[in-house]
């Protein structure tokens, strides 16, 4: 029988590495996403957690099974470390049938009702009053879940979180928001579009507890988490700030012009996956072998999901119509735009 | 059978709906200790408490987006958003949010929502508390859009909507809610997506829902003591669209009027018009007339206002020049 | 000559004295006002000022000419306080043509350019964004006036509200916002409604300047709005809240009955007016001639508004699409409801 | 006259105006230093400053708001809102406010403001960022509202919306910004209000705006060349609304198609087709064919995009389908 002491220290190791697994997967497979986007493979908008992995890793841990996540369109990595199959991820972004959301969504818009994953929302803002009803929902029916509403520092100047925030305290939802702050919003720093920079600090007008950790730490993040989520379980909603970087552009498409060499080059240095490497080395829980081992798999795992997303089929044609309502109704329009509005007939 | 108020039977359905299901709630400004700004939830409050009628601050796209996130979790929350004016601070949350979460996620989540709202001019609001703007909802797919007339499409109708798995919106109406009629005593929801014609005739079809299709009615008994047979159309349901039913009559009687509370230009009446004019093109023998509110911003001033806004002497016009035109191509 | 502090201290007395004929003229007219209504005289809703004449009257006071107002629906006193004739106030209420905004605005939508009141308007925090453009303008063009934006307690839960002090802060706009709270928006009082009941705090979320005064007292709501201003031409805009109370219902037809009766006597005890009146006299400011002359003054005041607007005209249908676009253009539609869109013809 | 893109037309003229007059700014998210979500302000922010090329933090309804708040003063701002799926976050400003001060305080403050915005599908933008909702302000008494299909119109509708004392909102669309064609050096301002015959034909009458009307001039060509005479009718302006150069048109061809990129039940061309029943009721020979978007929350998935969004091939059915129509009635 091992020494008392040795399972939960085996236990936090586990999951210290977990973290790096789980954030080199994500890494991985953000990069794949955005050479396929560059393949014309991926249509649309594509956001990638390039810089986040950290922050995605540690929040996603937090959850209980049950917990709900709501996410704004910068949501791969959170869809894949809440268990979500890369396949079905990689799916989504070819818009085939397989996809988390059967090729409807696309990158923006992952959905899977199964991990308690109530999508991305590609309205900056939009899915925060969305979060505070979930948790509603929840206060309603006495559970115990919570939510996590993730939003980016952009968003924190849209009135939608205003009266989220307000909704939540007076409310006493079971809810955490957490603003994960890259420091941008598109081209505009945290500093040119928020009077009051330091973000959580914003919780103070609903008399709402707030914290701000380093998002590069993927263990601090899970920590942090932990403590907002059991705050809210208790009543107590909570302003999580995670702080952070965006490795690259907005979009796979922007090429970040707007942003000095200097500054790309200190983000890259900083670059937490590797950060976080180096680290967990110096710990001894990584080893040269286990890092190119983690990588291969992680690389076969994306590998795995592409071709996966290659062989699904693209969505029918013919079902085009199923998705308006939920409860058919008469009357529903089911023209395709050729389509004549009455048959065509001689005339009377 | 009983005679009761547009307003009671509003109040009784959803009275009934949450008696029979505990997963319906009422959420908005106003709704519980002040029983609501036009007392459609008068007692309810009581009756149910504060888990089930939920007072909020005056934060619409807050609270109608929290509606939402409840109903994407399987609750069913009824909505008031005091007028429909209101209802462009929550448009976002309605239009791409409620409408579009069970298409854009492939089927995956449902949001079961009612939002009741009423619209309606004439009560000297000014420009912004008096706009007919249901075709915001009306335009857009996702969304059902119902429009009850009389008191027992009201109560009908609001059934309908609350065991409804989509998000439905009621369009309720200042000028009606003092008004009456019969309502069967049990519950009956009515099916979304049908017109009913409610009054039958010969002559001219006349198209119109709210409010208008009441005036429709009453101009219709008018003009019945001089002879003038008219048929009613009252639309009932904005989306879906009945437009069987509506042509249908206008292949019976050969020519049209539709009358609306809204602006004319890109109203709800022009998708009458065109529906009319393609459905029945053969049968029609004079171009459907609209009869709609002038294209201003509604003034205070009653003497301006009463000129704005589309009247029964307004409908009688349009019907008599609408035969006149039909006897001259005869 | 007279001694040098005479002058001072003859200016003060004045102004004091000056606050209360303001608070009596309002207090009038807003009961003239709800009596026309009861009588039908007045349409639509009617939100009063009663309770808030000291509010009104110290705020007014602290502009300078050339300043800009923004107010919400309950705007006579406002109106009338910033200098616009009661006669024309009143003749807006009855939705005559010589009425403040020539009928087409009513009780909510007062406006008056010469006096800089920029408008009543009836959608809560509707104005809150327009005067922080205003203060935008101001600040373009490198002048020294200054905004002030009138607002309710219940206003600073809607995201409009948010969105505009983060954009003042950060742009260091002239503006005071001033949130009036009468403790009440309907029938909802600020602690059911706003999570950070004291709302001046709420400018924290802006690092914005902010302070709470007593609503009840001109002097002290006007020496609080010289300091606000103050800030705000120098680059810092302010949250200054006022703190007094409803006396009446919402609106004039409003019983409010969710209130109960010990509040309702205990507003109607502290009742600003009747309180200042006691104060002045105490102060040896006021006598009871005085007072009686001060209200017989106010009542003719009213009454002259009255008559002036019985006599004025109902705006005249022919000018129905006068104020539609203010530049012309072809197209425009100018038809009344029975109009055919096309004028008839014989068949082709 | 150079060839320039539609792009370049819009950054032409709002660079012209803002050297023109002092007052003319620009405001809104990513317009300076990312230059413009679409580039159409590249450039501006280095060339005028940042007090000339505001950047703004995400909030729509608070950016607006306080454009429409400093035109009350008398600036001339011009609102960039990044797509019109935004905009209905500021709508409660724009429709509630810029829209109705004019009348509402009976002519005192005028808001000369432009609001620029692309609308336009076929991106893979998925449901909530691929809408054509035009409407939402067409249907506004006190707006404006321009659309131009061609770097001309996009360039001498911009100098007009400008120049012009009302709130205009200026259409744009993501898939014309790349197109390109023949610009005036000089700066000449449109005519806000009127449509404009793009090629003139006798068989039959296409009526179109923003990218469907470069469609319908591409399907014309297809059609010429099997003897097929098309007219196109541009309408640039969806309010004010030429209905006389519509008509004018049909009346002359005796058959019309309309091409719109938004849903068809409610849509544009719902006033558009009841326009032409109405004022071409004795010329018309068929119903007026509408081409419209299917009525979904359009989807991702390419295949399912390209099946719900109208294409030169379903107008070219509906044009032949409605020229069958007209002969089995002559
Ligand atoms: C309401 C709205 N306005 C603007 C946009 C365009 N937009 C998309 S993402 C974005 C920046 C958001 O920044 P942030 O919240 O910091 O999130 P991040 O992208 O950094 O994750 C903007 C302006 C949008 N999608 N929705
Ligand atoms: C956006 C919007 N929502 C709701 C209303 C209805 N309404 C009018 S006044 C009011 C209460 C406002 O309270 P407060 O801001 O405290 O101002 P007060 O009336 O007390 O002066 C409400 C809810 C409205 N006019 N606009
Ligand atoms: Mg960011
Ligand atoms: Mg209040």
């Amino acid at each position: 029988m091992p020494p008392k002491t040795a399972a939960p220290r085996r236990t936090a190791d586990a999951r210290l590495l977990g973290f790096y697994r789980q954030m080199v997967l994500i890494r991985r497979f953000e990069e794949r996403a955005a050479r396929a986007y560059t393949e014309a493979k991926i249509g649309g908008y594509c956001h990638l957690n390039l810089g986040e992995e950290a922050t995605v890793a540690g929040l996603m841990a937090a959850l209980g099974k049950d917990d709900y996540v709501f996410a704004n369109y910068r949501e791969h990595g959170y869809a894949i470390a809440r268990g979500v199959a890369p396949e079905r991820v990689m799916a989504e972004l070819y818009g085939r049938a397989d996809g988390v959301s059967r090729g409807w969504g696309g990158s923006m818009h992952m959905f899977d009702l199964a991990s308690r994953f109530m999508g991305g929302y590609g309205i900056v803002g939009g899915q925060v009053p969305l979060a505070t009803g979930a948790a509603l929902a929840i206060d309603y029916r006495g559970g115990s879940e919570a939510v996590l509403c993730l939003m980016g520092d952009g968003t924190t100047n849209i009135g939608a979180f205003h009266e989220s925030l307000n909704l939540a305290a007076l409310w006493k939802l079971p809810i955490v928001y957490v603003v994960v702050n890259n420091g941008l919003g598109m081209g505009t720093t945290v500093e040119q579009s928020s009077a009051e920079p330091e973000l959580h600090r914003r919780a103070a007008a609903y008399r709402m507890a707030s914290a701000r950790v380093d998002g590069n730490d993927p263990a601090a993040v899970h920590a942090a988490a932990r403590t907002a989520l059991a705050a809210a379980r208790a009543g107590k909603p909570y302003l999580l700030e995670t702080v952070s970087g965006r490795l690259k552009g907005h979009s796979v498409v922007d090429p970040a012009r707007y942003r000095s060499r200097e500054e790309a080059e200190a983000l890259k240095a900083a670059d937490p996956v590797a950060a976080y490497a180096v680290r967990l080395h110096q710990q001894g829980l990584l080893t040269d072998e286990l890092i190119a081992q983690i990588d291969a798999e992680a690389t076969t795992q994306v590998a795995a999901a592409v071709a996966f997303a290659e062989a699904s089929p693209h969505p029918d044609v013919s079902t085009l119509f199923d998705y308006t309502y939920a409860t058919p109704v008469p009357n529903d329009s089911r023209r395709l735009p050729a389509d004549p509005l009455f048959p065509a007939g001689a005339p009377a | 059978m009983s005679v009761i108020s547009y307003r009671q039977a509003l109040h009784d359905a959803l009275h009934d709906e949450m008696l029979r299901d505990d997963d319906v709630f009422l959420i908005g400004e106003e709704i519980g200790l002040f029983e609501g700004s036009y007392k459609i939830t008068a007692g309810l409050l009581a009756e149910f408490g504060a888990k089930r009628v939920r007072d909020t601050p005056i934060a619409e796209e807050g609270f109608t987006g929290a509606a939402i996130g409840a109903a994407m979790l399987g609750l069913r929350p009824v909505v008031e958003i005091m007028t429909i004016n209101f209802s462009l601070l929550a448009l976002d949350q309605i239009v791409n949010h409620a409408a579009k979460i069970y298409g854009m996620f492939g089927g995956q989540s449902r949001v079961p929502l009612v939002i009741r709202t009423p619209g309606g001019g004439g009560q000297q609001l000014g420009a912004t508390h008096s706009q007919n703007i249901e075709l915001y909802y009306a335009f857009v797919p996702g969304m059902k859009v119902v429009a009850p007339s009389s008191p027992a499409d009201a109560k009908a109708l609001m059934l309908a909507a609350i065991r409804d798995d989509d998000p439905v919106l009621v369009l309720e109406n200042l000028a009606l809610y003092n008004t009456t009629g019969e309502v069967p005593d049990h519950d009956e929801p009515a099916e979304i997506g049908r017109a009913a014609v409610t009054r039958e005739g010969s002559h001219i079809t006349v198209v119109a829902y709210s409010r208008m299709a009441v005036v429709a009615l009453q101009v219709a008994e008018r003009l019945a003591t001089e002879g003038i047979d008219v048929e009613v159309v009252d639309l009932r349901s904005l989306r879906p669209l009945d437009r069987d039913t509506v042509v249908a009559s206008v292949k019976k009687t050969n020519c049209a009027v539709v009358l609306e509370d809204d602006w004319l230009t890109y109203g709800i009446g022009a998708e009458i018009a065109a529906t009319i004019s393609d459905g029945a093109f053969d049968w029609l023998d004079a171009p459907v007339r609209r009869v709609a509110m002038a294209e201003v911003p509604l003034p205070y001033a009653k003497s301006l206002e009463t000129a704005a806004l589309p009247s029964a002497d307004d409908a009688i016009t349009a019907i008599r020049e609408t035969l006149d035109a039909v006897t001259r191509r005869r």
